[in-house]
């Protein structure tokens, strides 16, 4: 059993993103991702109900070379103009072919 | 006007409404699932279309053709001059402008069923062919609205062909033209297997409808101190002056009081249901803390309220020169 | 004793239950998803307060002045007498006891509801005004147990205010109340718009509840076993001995049988909506395994099955001996 | 046949599956939230549950005991040479064939719901004791597909016990089990006070779900051209010859017309409740884009639109033979 | 693209103290953050409905001395009274001054 | 206040695998978790509705060894046959003694 570091990118936007994000990551050399429903508040206020939209979290196993893609991708197209927060993190896999 | 006021109080549909606002007021943890309100989105949306489409099939050609092409002319020309008024005379800025001329130019689900409502418990009939001028006027003011957003700013959204096509296949227009061609093929003798849940408890769903719209409005209350007196004010000369216009053109098409009011209804109405959701993608610099509170806090409430039988009122006035 | 409980166990209501309590023992997968819960709580507490508002808009100051007395006193002193009983006589904790005391003093919906199902089915005519007990007995009882939980014990939960606040405004006073307002406001003339979603499918949606409830309950069940004989006889005897008191002082008040059984029902019914929520908040440290067994898989059990035929009966003969 | 399928697509609840799949293929974002979908699966087989047992506690066993003989006789063949049909004319793997076998062995309670609206439109009554039948062949088909794969291939899912156990106590069986016992114990008089929510709105709630069906139909007609012409052979060959095997059993069994159309779309439907659910746990290999597809975009459309009509002729025809 | 370290606060605890975490949290310094719902276990034994409320996962992105509070007042006010669990870790942003 | 490594151990699965991965990571030593309801894609494509499941993410905070014996059951038990991935990251908790 050996373990091999890779990057876990960790995408929070607002759900009308979810298409695009994915469509991003994909290009950038990412195989898979998990999504989810969480709710939040940032510089902007905490939104109350679908009239509002929601926000989604996704995050995405990936390469150091695929994350650094997707963190270029995702500041260059997004940030300053939607509600957006993108983090990092090192996490120990199995298989590590599975994510490339 | 104080009894028009009181008068509407007293419909349980109306009341649900100030209910759900004095809840938020007072900070209750009342709060309906997300899937609820989805649920009842989905089912008025598809129950109006299928009701509108059985209807319909009763209507001739000759009857519908002139109220379509105001329905479309109001559709298109509503958000030039709202944005105009709300650029120009109040001074919003182009994006915001635009974001709030998409939502008066479209249409409110509620407000058209509480008129229907509203009519039947005066006895005044009307035509049932309304529900497709309903459909007909959901989304082509939203587009222009966008159209001149992306001339008149520098928003850079969604492609403008990628938000033609949600705004078609948005639950939306899916639910409603689709429940009005299912209606329309089915007609009056297939409505009746699925009538006891698409039309005899619909009042009481859109009661309860009305109670999460009231929630929701009542956070946006606290946004309308913000905004100040300007948005009050234009949020209710916009619908009165689609409201009167739509009347006139109504009576010209030769509706009835009914038809013509509920007409000047549509016209009056700002959308909470498609608006948002196109706006949030097509303009995300655009501030809901304007655009919802217009629509919500605003508009809603007032077409509710007084707007309904001031439209009425009006319709009834003009049949009577005639 | 065997033919009443047979005979309550041939209403579809209760088998619903019964299923529940079936299928969680039998480790099936149903589960109802988070929103049909509290979608059908909100449709439930909603439809009670409407449907009594109504009812309430006939009656007269003096046929309810005496009973709303009484359901306030019973409020007050229920909690009192059950935590005295439970810390002394049971020698549970003090937190505990006063956790299960607001159990025992504040109402449930569902018990209230299935009794009058059970009235009607009968035959037997009750006061239309009763949902509006329902709603006064609702906070009392909690705020006053964890008054006694705070003086004789060093919980630390949230502060008093902050609790009175959220009971008051807390979804089930605010739908039983202000359903029961929009009610009055309406009238009988307004309901009828909404009678066909608010009333005529109510006793269906009921069942479909207590399926839930039963699945919950199941649970439960596993606990009983942990917790004891003790649990079981005093979850059985406060209840009862409420119901008792609950008849005498309704016959006292004036009320028929079926008004009398079913204030006798408010009293002796454990709450398991808004109590449990608020003494999660209060009294972090008092047990679920505690207040939620004794009120989900005792309480509501014997009510349902034993206790509403026992308070029918005994009212009957008060009313007898009147 | 034209005129057969233009038939079919007069009844709102198809044209409303006819919708979903519309709204997929634009792309539509029109979705149900999840638990939607759960709590109207929950409504339909608990609702058709109860109203079956109603009906059944007015049969005698001398009615019934036959059709049950065939109902389990069936269950426990079609999956047998459904397998023998896909492995071996078809070509399909061993895993694969069993995961198929499964759904088409199980029953689907649209399509029997749907069944019932036809006849019912028509004029034909049936056996009030077939959702008993329903309840009785959801689960053995099932188990003895995964038996099969277990045997004849390689496949290490959960142990068979353990999946007797789910399937049984599973939500589809549970509820439609329950429901039927329900409805023996209450009969018809308690059933009345639940009947105008489990009963009345039944069709229009149907329709609503259907509306779901085709959304998730819709997004298998893309795998359609993967598996192409094959799979689509087979699955409309395997239904249609066990839609007149049933038929033939069934009027053997005495049913009249009615009930023998009934009992053929129970032999011919494919279940996509219980048997993707179970094939998930069973035969984790198994491929969704065969069984879900075969199940779903082939097998439900094709026997809600020409399969009725068929297994309705020829239940007429064998009637008028005997 | 410059990649700064923070700290991402995670706290999981039962729903009713929602309200109360966040305002904790903010008046520490925190200047967002994103909840999604949860089920769990630990000592205490998993929640199965409504009845017995739910669990919610609070994550705050914050830098390290805010984090340090966080956990300080956490601990401070929760621990030992309510089913509360609460983690550190450290991941890697782009515009460090969007979190402080 | 002293904080100590620990391992956040995070599974990605399909929803019919709840029961036995939390009865696995019981028996390897795990003294709780939290699940949240996830949608993914990976090899496999995303899960549109209930007939098709969906995913679930559970995570559990352990020591080094327990961690370690997770991996080792769940790679030889579920990896190749389900829907499954698995990665692991190093967090600061307080109280280390809860999770022991
Ligand atoms: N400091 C933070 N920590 C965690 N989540 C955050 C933080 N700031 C923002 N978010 C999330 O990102 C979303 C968008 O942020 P914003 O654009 O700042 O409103 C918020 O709704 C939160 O869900
Ligand atoms: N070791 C753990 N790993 C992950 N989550 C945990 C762990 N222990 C507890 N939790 C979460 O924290 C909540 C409260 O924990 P407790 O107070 O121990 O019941 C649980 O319901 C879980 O969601
Ligand atoms: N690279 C990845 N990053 C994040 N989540 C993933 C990744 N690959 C797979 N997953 C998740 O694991 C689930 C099963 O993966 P798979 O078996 O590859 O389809 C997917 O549905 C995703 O939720
Ligand atoms: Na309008
Ligand atoms: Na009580
Ligand atoms: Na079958």
């Amino acid at each position: 059993m050996k373990l091999v570091p890779l990057k876990l990118v960790t995408i929070i936007a607002i759900d009308a993103l979810e298409q695009k994000i994915i469509s991003d990551i994909k290009q950038c050399g990412s195989k898979g991702y998990t999504i989810s429903e969480v709710e939040g508040e940032g510089i902007h206020s905490k939104h109350f109900s679908d009239w509002e939209g929601r926000n989604i979290k996704i995050e995405t196993l990936v390469k150091e070379e695929v994350a650094n893609k997707i963190l270029e991708i995702i500041s260059s197209k997004y940030f300053g103009k939607f509600s957006i927060v993108c983090f990092l993190s090192t996490v120990e896999v199995l298989r590590p072919e599975k994510f490339e | 006007m104080l009894e028009i006021l009181l008068s509407s109080l007293s419909s349980p549909i109306v009341l649900a409404f100030v209910l759900g606002v004095f809840a938020t007021l007072i900070k209750s943890d009342l709060k309906f699932p997300d899937s609820l309100y989805q649920s009842l989105t989905i089912y008025l949306l598809f129950a109006i279309g299928i009701k509108g489409g059985v209807k319909l099939s009763g209507s001739s050609f000759s009857e519908v053709y002139k109220i379509s092409i105001a329905a479309i002319f109001m559709s298109c020309m509503i958000p030039v001059w709202a944005y105009l008024i709300l650029r120009f005379l109040a001074k919003f800025d182009s994006i915001n402008s635009a974001a709030m001329a998409a939502h008066f130019g479209s249409v409110s689900v509620v407000t058209f069923s509480q008129t229907s409502v509203y009519l039947e418990q005066k006895g005044i009939v009307s035509e049932g062919f309304m529900p497709a001028m309903l459909a007909i006027m959901e989304v082509p003011a939203i587009m222009i609205a966008i159209f001149i957003a992306r001339k008149y700013s520098d928003s850079k959204g969604e492609s403008g062909s990628k938000i033609m096509h949600e705004l078609i296949t948005g639950k939306g227009s899916l639910l409603l033209t689709g429940g009005l061609i299912i209606g329309l093929i089915t007609g009056k003798k297939g409505f009746e297997q699925v009538s006891p849940f698409f039309e005899v408890p619909f009042k009481g769903i859109l009661c309860l409808f009305l109670l999460e719209v009231g929630l929701v409005t009542g956070r946006r209350l606290s946004d309308l101190r913000k905004v100040g007196f300007k948005l009050i004010f234009f949020g209710i000369l916009i619908p009165v002056l689609n409201g009167l216009l739509g009347s006139m053109l109504a009576t010209w098409a030769g509706l009835g009081v009914g038809g013509t009011t509920l007409f000047a209804v549509l016209c009056a109405s700002a959308s909470y249901i498609a608006a948002p959701a196109a706006i949030r993608m097509a303009l995300p610099e655009a501030n809901p803390g304007y655009y919802l509170t217009a629509s919500l806090a605003i508009a809603f409430p007032f077409n509710v309220t007084l707007g309904i039988p001031l439209y009425l009122n009006f319709s009834e006035w003009l049949h009577h020169l005639n």
